[in-house]
């Protein structure tokens, strides 16, 4: 789970982190004010879960407060398209309105998982505001990487040494090693998968502040930071990944007009390679998990049914815990309850497939065909759907 | 002889009493698994179908000689149950449970260094060695006796290979499911060395997805070092990037992780690729065949 | 470092471990009152730093008010001799006033050091009230003792453990589970290097009580420890020890009559040891620590002189960082500062050496003997000594 | 040869700019040991009498090749700098700090188990291989080479036995304090192995103090496995119980760490014990008389 910038940044601030001076806004007049109180000169940011919006017109230097107010009239409550926010874009519904902190030098810092080892791992280099992985790649030497062992922690030491390589020195090293401790304690105490500071600055007036922030939560721990749960955008969504959230399924929307409906992660995965490979284009990931029951099956359904770009449905079923006949049940029960207006072609194998394959059959006008093999059910949606394409 | 497990392992389910623990305890007992304890905390005392509850591992090693744990104790307390098994003297941890918290992971993964214990998962669907004993939460009924080792980070998507594999007269020694989340115990390098030195095992099925470089070491591995034939599946080849496909672990990020890379990592060791999830079988009997009529060189 | 009980106790309350209710009473109208709160049934605990108090009588019940009055006036403001706390015994100077807990079981438990891993360890027996050496010797297999990896930490199957071989089952499990993981957290937290309680009993109404308390601090984590280190009783050692202390040399007052002074522990030990073999009887252990100055030096001195037990001092200096020549000169500036009017016998040896001997030579007037060895040193205070004894 | 340090030993002081540090750093040097960097936080870049000074132990490691760590880091702070040695790649690490609270050293403890660094100390005077290096705070002047190894707890007793065995014409091949802690890195049975196995070496004089068990498993160590002669010391036959004699660790209590139990430890392992510690050159000398004028039988 992802924070907004402001949100993360308010956490580092009880860190101890210093951040720039900031308002949230979330109309034009607030925008305004906010910049009133930095006397005009600001810098606009539109809180999106997205990276690149730079580049994309979502972050602005505003003069006057009319300028800003200007700026957020072009910024809120519209989709800002990104290179990482998929082509609809995310709705903006605010702006953090920041001062304007000159800037002598710019620095990457981050904390998340090394898969590799792990252990968690702090990235850090004296090349900021820029994307690390390309650093990682032209230039290794300026990015180091330190995994964490978990007995002894992230020490003051290994943060001199980073502090170090940032070229830190004095007072301004003093507090690189503040920072990083803090920023670990952070990641810690609250589940952190990613915190990234890109870019760390140093001001001109020789402070060491977090200008942007990134802050990813595991979630898998959300249980226990209910605080942080809380925090969930859920306008950053498209509605039915939220709907299908809630409903503990997962969901991703993607372009294409073939709905899925599948067992496991893995063999949704699968699912879409076939269709692809078979000139198809699905319209969804979506796994109801190893013990779905009727209703979640229900509930995956309409999702399915609802999106107006789904024109055909595959359900592929590998019954282990979930049994074929009882995937079928649900399958007809929501169909029923649902109604249906697009061909449904149902792949079903392993336990008590002849049975959920006799009771599908047995309905005849539900515009449900039966495949008995994974590569000529996701042939036959593709086929069924191809002269409206 | 198969690896890992077989008619001999003596299995605890740590979380019996739970409505998981229960059905799949008693599921794998039906299929011939010798499930000797339970283990719930403040249930010491109780039984499960015959099954004797404890308070601790300890005690149903002691009592009951278990070796092997299987793990159902849901998310806040899985990685605790898991040090639990470790200092109990267990040989063989198989953690079920999906949505372990990856900070609780990272302690268990440094405990584990100085522990003899071996771990397979968490959000796994455990291990099957047909004809013998199952560990786990797969359908016992689509495995056959055979000389094929299937390895995998999916669960349903293993079944299907399996599936394929028994409808082609290809029969499994063991089945591993590894796991799907970022930090897993037994990593496919483990299980392939294992395979690599049973008698029991001619090839082997590898089954990996998007996310994380696990398929790349693997293919380096068995590049240097594996004397039988493999053919492998990823799935994701159409995953969007950024977006976590179900798996903690399945996710392309910053350019890592992606299927093709993971693809040509594998051919580049020759290892056979399906190139579709309908074909596994057929790569694999393709690697069979490759390496000389289903003979090995070991 | 020790805590009384009570202090112990109040500590244990703040991690949620239940312990009688009690008051301190520093006079006999407070112990009477806080009888009289109980309605008169209390037990009275004298508050030393020893155990062994009960078979010493440091621990009376009482019935009614005046009883408790009655008891108060034989402990308070006396010194208890207990088989713990020398012969000379230890003021008490308060007193713990409990209400009577109706007992059905006593069972032991304790965190300390386990020096041979390094590690802390958990020691449960189902035997309570008694010494747990003794349990240890005569029926090994009814004390459980527990290494506890600081990696993993102590947890709550290890406590689920150990309340199964304490026979606690049910909620009363459950509490003895909370109770260890809480005594564990106080451990940690608190620096200590002993927690014990000693019996921990299962109330006739079936609850878990912490009946007695006993609680040392490492000392050298007094430094971070600064709300506890404040707690020390200074009333409870000798006031030479107390002085000693407060200069940071290390003392522990004896039965004898020659008082040591020695650079280094081990060298210390060694010259009681020597001076007991000549048939000498050391008036103290005396440490002035590897890079003791001069005002340590005199200090040193000062504590020797001033008790009336000593009637000779054998000074024993091994000259490393601490060089010979500089030891003589504190020492012939102590002696001329303070007086002296026993005989003190000199040996010296390692760094310049032979300059401290001139220097000491010197000094004709101040009843100084040099000796070159370290059995001629003891010889020499002994013989000195004999006549007078 | 000798053994840990010699005149090749390239040393490290963290804590060179405080005035312990810094005396023993330059007493150090002048005895003829490679002091050839230092350490503390935020001094980086200034210089001590020519000895250059780091932010970090890694950084002296990488630009001075340092392998020996000498620690005067104060208290608070000292367990830090011992894993910060470790991590760095400090081959060994000797920790002169006094008062190093037990419930860092227990965390140190762990850390180390997979280390390879070997931690002497804390509490410790540190070690000398006479003539060649000497890494601490013990005084040069009175140790000669020679072939007699030494092991204490002690620190001025050492130094009292070291002029004993000199005076006696029983010189060292090297000398070392393992600190009087409860918790320490190098134990008695560590330095015996080491000294056992070298070539320098012909007999072992080793200092015990009340407190702890460390003299027993030397002399269990000693019984299974020693093929030179040994003579020891222990002192504190006269410490009254329960009063903790100077050293953190050396206490008797509850019947447990008595002098007297450790000597006849030793003595029923062929130890030979000096009774008083005026003699204990003598009793070396025995020793090493007994096993046949001196010759080692390696």
């Amino acid at each position: 789970m992802k924070l907004h910038e402001y949100q993360a940044k308010a956490l580092f601030a009880q860190y101890g982190i210093v951040i720039p001076r900031g308002q949230i806004a979330c109309s034009i007049d607030e925008a305004g004010q906010a910049a009133a109180s930095f006397g005009g000169a600001c810098v606009l940011k539109a809180q999106i879960y997205a990276g690149g919006r730079g580049k994309a017109g979502g972050v602005a230097l505003a003069h006057t407060v009319e300028q800003a107010r200007e700026i957020a009239r072009g910024l809120l409550h519209r989709r800002l398209v990104t290179a990482q926010s998929g082509e609809q874009g995310l709705p903006v519904n605010s702006l953090l309105v920041e001062e304007i902190v000159p800037v002598a030098r710019e620095l990457y810092l981050s904390l998340t998982l090394d898969r590799n080892a792990g252990y968690y791992c702090l990235i850090a280099s004296p090349e900021g505001g820029v994307d690390i992985e390309q650093i990682a790649r032209q230039t290794p030497e300026r990015v180091r990487r330190l995994t964490i062992d978990p007995l002894v922690g992230l020490r003051a030491f290994h943060a001199r040494g980073i502090a170090r390589f940032l070229q830190l020195e004095g007072h301004l090293g003093d507090a690189a090693v503040e920072l990083i401790l803090s920023l670990y304690r952070c990641f810690l105490e609250k589940d952190a998968s990613l915190l990234e500071i890109n870019p760390l600055v140093v001001t001109e007036d020789n402070r060491l502040m977090a200008m942007d922030a990134k802050f990813s939560i595991d979630d898998s721990a959300l249980f226990r930071q209910r605080d942080l749960a809380i925090l969930k955008d859920d306008s950053q969504f498209d509605p039915l990944e939220v709907r299908a959230a809630r409903s503990d399924i997962a969901y991703i929307k993607m372009d294409g007009r073939i709905g899925c409906l599948v067992n496991g992660a893995g063999l949704a995965m699968a699912t879409l390679d076939m269709l692809t490979e078979c000139g198809g284009h699905p319209a969804n990931f979506l796994d109801v998990g190893g013990g779905a029951d009727q209703e979640k099956v229900v509930q995956a359904f309409r999702i399915l049914l609802e999106d107006p770009n789904v024109a055909g449905i595959l359900v592929n079923i590998f019954g282990g815990i979930m049994r074929c006949d009882l995937i079928a049940e649900s399958l007809i029960a929501a169909v029923k309850a649902i109604g249906n207006r697009i061909p449904i072609v149902v792949r079903m194998a392993g336990a008590r497939r002849e049975e959920g394959r006799q009771l599908l059959e047995e309905q005849t006008d539900l515009n449900i065909v039966w495949q008995d093999g994974l590569a000529s059910a996701a042939h036959a949606i593709v086929q069924l759907l191809a002269p409206s394409t | 002889m198969a690896i890992l497990i077989d008619r001999d392992s003596r299995i605890v389910v740590q979380g019996l009493t739970g409505s998981s623990g229960r059905r799949h305890g008693l599921l794998c007992r039906d299929y011939g698994s010798q499930i000797v304890a339970g283990v719930t905390p403040g249930k010491g005392g109780m039984h499960i179908e015959g099954i004797p509850v404890f308070d601790t591992v300890a005690e149903a090693v002691e009592t009951c000689r278990a070796d092997v744990s299987m793990i159902f104790v849901p998310p806040p307390g899985a990685a605790e149950a898991i040090l639990e098994a470790s200092e109990a003297g267990i040989r063989l941890a198989v953690c079920i449970t999906e949505g372990v918290p990856v900070r609780d992971m990272v302690l268990v993964n440094r405990a584990l260094m100085s522990s003899s214990m071996r771990l397979i998962g968490p959000n796994c669907p455990g291990l099957i060695t047909p004809g013998q004993c199952k560990v786990g939460i797969l359908p016992g009924e689509i495995h056959h006796p055979g000389s094929i080792g299937v390895v995998s980070r999916s669960g349903t998507l293993t079944y299907e290979a399996v599936q394929q594999l028994t409808d082609a007269g290809l029969g499994q020694s063991t089945c591993v499911g590894i796991g799907g989340d970022p930090i897993i115990g037994t990593s496919f390098i483990d299980v392939l060395t294992l395979f690599n030195d049973d008698p029991d095992t001619e090839g082997v099925f590898l089954i990996g997805e998007i996310g994380g470089t696990a398929e790349e070491q693997a293919a380096a591995w068995i590049r240097q070092h594996m004397r039988k034939p493999v053919a492998a599946y990823i799935a994701g080849m159409t995953a969007p990037p950024g977006k976590r496909m179900g798996h903690a672990g399945a996710i392309v990020s910053g350019g890592a992780g992606r299927a093709v890379d993971k693809i040509s990592a594998l051919q580049d060791s020759g290892v056979m690729i399906a190139e579709s999830p309908a074909s596994m079988a057929i790569a694999m009997q393709k690697a069979l065949n490759a390496a000389g009529s289903g003979s090995h060189d070991s």
